[in-house]
């Protein structure tokens, strides 16, 4: 039997343990005295640290999102839940969401892009949606040595390895290579799905008595504070205590996917809320369903399903081993659940039960070693507006005249271009992907946009992802507009209709004052062209902390959107059909 | 014609292979699970391609232990039809219904793109609707795909005609003599890597996949008629 | 209880394309001495006693029908009797 | 000339998909006893003499750089000195 010696509440305020979480004096502050009136425990200031991380809890980009439109009358769910919903006519509508899994790929390549797509794919699912295609946006740096072509070549099969495996097409993304990616590669996945109105769900978990079940993979010590490790930099002295991997199990996934989507669509009945557990696992999707609902929660630790054994509450509750969610069901309910799971061979265990007085509690052999108010833990996480400075290259730019390249040879000149990595035909890689699984891709990967059928009707869905980040470095504003231009143009080149965007905010330390004006400025861009575009912002992600050694990537906020084709006649690909057709250039 | 699709978990192109025999050739077709005791009422039996047990291990090595499998092998000892395309040929393989076995491909990468096919047999119930030697434009999507025999499989394949489909330009996996996709001693049992049910509809790039499980309704029809 | 190791390779007839390719990966490492690599796959197994049949049946069948494929590999295992744990 | 034999295994708290789908297998096939079983990278390497560098040491590195990700993995080797055959 394994003794554990967990500090106690004196020895983590004495020692300043939570500061080595990432807790601020002012928030463990706010804890201890506003919030608890109590010290934390080891397993309670463990909570708090990864609810209120950045990636959780948005603490500093709050202030920027909320310069986003995320409404108008084709938006059936903005921001907050697991993905947006956008309708699109006949009783359906289309569910997306980006997300970034930056700092797990650049410590295992493979796994952290394979657990990246697998996560993105959750987000889709526990909506209630059929997963139907799968994009991605990736930065390296040059392709001029080894390790950056280890990254890229391990990024890629596993972004390849996870979705051919689970059979959703990947129809589409971007690549692009510059130095300031190398020690801190960008690795965003985008998916989408498909639903029916009446299908669509929500985390949430409501109804005292109800019954929280854990569902799919065991829970094991992997990725454990993953959630504060996204929003830390990298310096090389790290190199060796980075915390564990977690490895992704695509078979487990399509098994859950399928028996979620059977849940949701024949057991309506008894389905009152799922979520899956991603970043921060099983703290950050229980807590978020109850605090949602307005309701309290008990979790018994001893019921969930374990693959090591030992685990402290702490470990189980911050554990990001993947492939699982978190269902509420009505009471009494559990048998049919735990029947349907085990068609496919997966376990659905009941670890706890909806309350009424908004506590969040955990027991473990038989102590009860969390008490908490939920909201404080979901809801309440302190909102930084950080100073920002204007960068001085910017004023600098502003001063140099218009850049007038000196071309003498102009064939060896966009020859040249041709071959950078960045421009050159990517299809080495997407033909790696799968992406025509499922039998709906009517064009896939080469064109401006990918476009999928919907099988049945005559419509399709037009969807791509954009971001030029060099734009962004010279100016912000225009920028972060033209990515979401881009990605316009790339959708009504391909016979859509822009319906919204969604997002990844990939950025350096926004503690740093110019970061932190690269990232608001930009935010005001994307805006504008989104209002003026009229394609709301419905989901999205933040990534900051995007640093090697204290240099900054170039802001880089990729856009991913998703547009309507109303009949397929209208579906046009981007290359050249025949010798002696007529070329048009259109637009100033 | 009634099909049987089986979905192993872990399979994912049994939505295609349902649509193509619904949707492309208007037959009937239902999914019957792994754990399935029986294939009675069924005169065809199609193995899909994907990812069974995440093709741990070895691409096919563990469904093949699967319940329906047994009877998979029963149905093709009766002489009735059965055909896998993709993970589904690895699993015929892996049972061995087939011959040889199906390595990585050369390249190390997983592969999708539509690929050339050679209809080097138009002679089987599974491709009397093609033209010998036809070429046809059909998707291939897969990592373990590289066809392997010994030299004497090789030979007896060869003298009985076994070799089906063969890649006409360029051979995505590196596979012995190109080959695509090869059917059993008996001519019952087809396997191929390239997807054919990817292949029905003009709007997806190409409809010459049709005609496969045209071939095989047409087949059965005039057996029934016969018998 | 036993501890059982199986280690299954190509016969040597077969390419072995991954070995091939870590080969070249060593050599632009600048590692010139590596001659040949041949890349395996390797089991660590927990059998625990049984009355039926041995344990080196249990691994004979195992490796023979799902661990290697003999057409293409072959396999040979290691097995070690350890003391129960309790 | 040396043998040199590598085994890959990844750690303890690492999941293992494809051991856990393996185990799955070989308990339908009837054989219980089967309590665990972890996969792991198994390499055969042959290396020549060399004058600059002992061959622990290029094997200690291949094995740190390329042929293990030691952020999930562990490693161990075997070195066998073998006649040259001419
Ligand atoms: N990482 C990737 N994954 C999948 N498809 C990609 C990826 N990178 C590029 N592509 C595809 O290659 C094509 C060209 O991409 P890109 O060079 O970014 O073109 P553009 O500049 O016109 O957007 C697009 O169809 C795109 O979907």
């Amino acid at each position: 039997m394994k003794i554990l010696h967990e500090p106690t509440a004196e020895q983590i305020r004495d020692q300043k343990i939570y500061a080595q979480w990432g807790l601020t004096d002012e928030e463990y502050r706010m804890i201890s005295e506003d919030i608890l009136k109590r010290l934390p425990n080891y397993t309670e200031t463990g909570l708090f640290s990864v609810m209120w991380s950045e990636h959780c809890s948005y603490k500093n980009s709050k202030p920027v999102l909320r310069k986003f439109p995320t409404e108008g009358p084709q938006v059936l769910q903005g921001p907050g839940e697991g993905a947006g919903i956008v309708d699109i006519g006949d009783g359906q509508a289309v569910v997306f969401k980006a997300e970034s899994h930056n700092h797990p790929s650049a410590v295992e390549p493979y796994e952290g892009a394979a657990t990246g797509v697998g996560g993105i794919i959750r987000d889709i699912f526990s909506m209630g949606a059929r997963p139907i295609a799968m994009l991605d946006s990736l930065r390296f740096g040059e392709l001029d040595n080894e390790r950056t072509k280890y990254l890229l070549e391990e990024v890629v099969a596993g972004i390849g390895g996870y979705g051919n495996c689970i059979g959703i097409p990947t129809v589409g993304g971007e690549i692009a290579f510059d130095p300031v990616y190398r020690g801190n590669p960008l690795v965003n996945a985008m998916c989408v799905g498909l639903i029916d109105h009446e299908d669509i769900q929500k985390g949430q978990a409501k109804g005292i008595g109800n019954t929280i079940m854990y569902v799919g993979a065991k829970t094991g010590r992997d990725g454990i504070h993953g959630a504060t490790f996204a929003s830390e930099e990298f310096s090389d002295e790290e190199e060796a205590e980075r915390s564990a991997v977690q490895v992704g199990d695509p078979f487990m996934e399509k098994l859950l996917m399928e028996a979620c989507l059977e849940l949701i669509q024949d057991h309506s009945d008894i389905l009152v809320g799922i979520q899956d557990m991603g970043a921060a696992g099983l703290v950050s999707s229980s807590s978020e369903m109850a605090s949602k609902a307005g309701s309290g929660l008990i979790l018994n630790l001893d019921d969930v399903p374990q693959r090591e054994s030992g685990m402290t509450p702490y470990e189980m509750m911050l554990s990001e081993s993947q492939e699982r969610m978190l269902i509420c069901v009505t009471k009494g309910a559990e048998d049919r659940v735990k029947d349907l799971f085990s068609r496919y061979e997966l376990d659905a265990v009941t670890i706890g039960e909806v309350t009424g007085d908004g506590q969040y509690r955990l027991y473990h052999e038989g102590r009860l070693v969390a008490d908490l108010p939920v909201d404080a833990l979901a809801e309440e996480a302190p909102v930084y507006h950080k100073p920002y400075t204007e960068p001085e290259r910017i004023q600098a730019f502003k001063k140099l005249d218009a850049f007038i390249p000196d071309i003498a040879d102009t064939e060896e000149t966009l020859k040249q271009l041709m071959q950078q990595p960045t421009v050159a035909s990517k299809k080495s890689i997407f033909e790696t992907y799968d992406s025509m699984v499922r039998t709906n891709t009517v064009v896939g990967p080469g064109s401006d946009a990918a476009v999928l059928r919907i099988r049945g009707t005559r419509k399709a869905l037009a969807m791509t992802t954009d971001c030029n980040a060099r734009y962004l470095y010279l100016d912000p504003e225009k920028g972060g507009q033209m990515a979401v231009a881009e990605a316009a143009r790339n959708i009504v080149a391909s016979g859509g209709e822009p319906l919204a965007i969604t997002d990844c905010l990939n950025y350096g330390n926004p503690d740093k004052p110019e970061v932190f004006w690269e990232l608001w400025t930009s935010a005001d861009g994307i805006a504008k062209a989104c209002t003026t575009l009229n394609t709301p912002v419905i989901s999205g992600n933040v990534s900051l902390y995007n640093e090697t050694n204290g240099e900054a990537i170039y802001p880089t906020p990729m856009i991913g959107m998703v547009g309507l084709v109303t009949d397929l006649d209208h579906v046009t690909t981007s290359e050249f059909k025949q010798a002696g057709d007529k070329i048009f250039v259109i637009g100033e | 014609m009634r099909f049987a699709v089986i979905q192993f978990p872990g399979s994912n192109c049994d939505v295609d292979l349902l649509h193509a025999i619904r949707d492309g050739v208007g037959e009937e077709a239902e999914y019957v699970p792994h754990t399935a005791e029986s294939l009675d009422g069924f005169d065809g039996v199609l193995l899909p391609g994907g990812f069974s047990y995440g093709d741990y291990l070895r691409s096919g090595a563990i469904s093949r232990f699967s319940n329906v499998m047994s009877e998979v092998t029963r149905f093709a000892e009766e002489g009735k039809p059965v055909f896998g395309t993709c993970n589904g040929f690895q699993i015929l393989v892996e049972a061995g219904l087939l011959p040889g076995a199906l390595q990585r491909n050369e390249n190390l990468h997983f592969i999708c793109k539509t690929v050339e096919l050679e209809v080097v047999n138009n002679q089987t119930r599974f491709t009397t609707e093609y033209n010998d030697r036809e070429l046809l434009t059909i998707p291939v999507a897969h990592g373990e795909g590289n066809y392997y025999c010994d030299e004497e499989t090789l030979a007896e394949l060869k003298a009985n005609d076994q070799i089906v489909f063969t890649y006409a330009s360029d051979n995505p996996n590196g596979s012995v003599e190109n080959i695509a996709g090869i059917i059993n001693r008996q001519g019952n049992v087809l396997g191929m890597m390239p997807h054919p049910e990817r292949a029905i509809e003009d709007i997806l790039g190409s409809s010459d996949g049709l005609r496969f499980f045209e071939s095989m309704v047409k087949n059965f029809v005039k057996e029934t008629a016969e018998v | 209880m036993y501890n059982v190791k199986v280690y299954v390779t190509y016969k040597e007839s077969i390419l072995d394309p991954q070995g091939e390719a870590v080969r070249g990966a060593v050599h632009r490492m600048g590692f010139d001495e590596i001659e040949d690599i041949r890349i395996g796959k390797y089991f660590e197994i927990k059998v625990s006693d049984t009355d039926d049949r041995s344990v080196e049946e249990v691994i004979e069948t195992i490796c023979d029908k799902l661990l290697a494929n003999v057409v293409m590999e072959s396999y040979r295992y290691e097995i070690e009797r350890v003391k129960e744990t309790v």
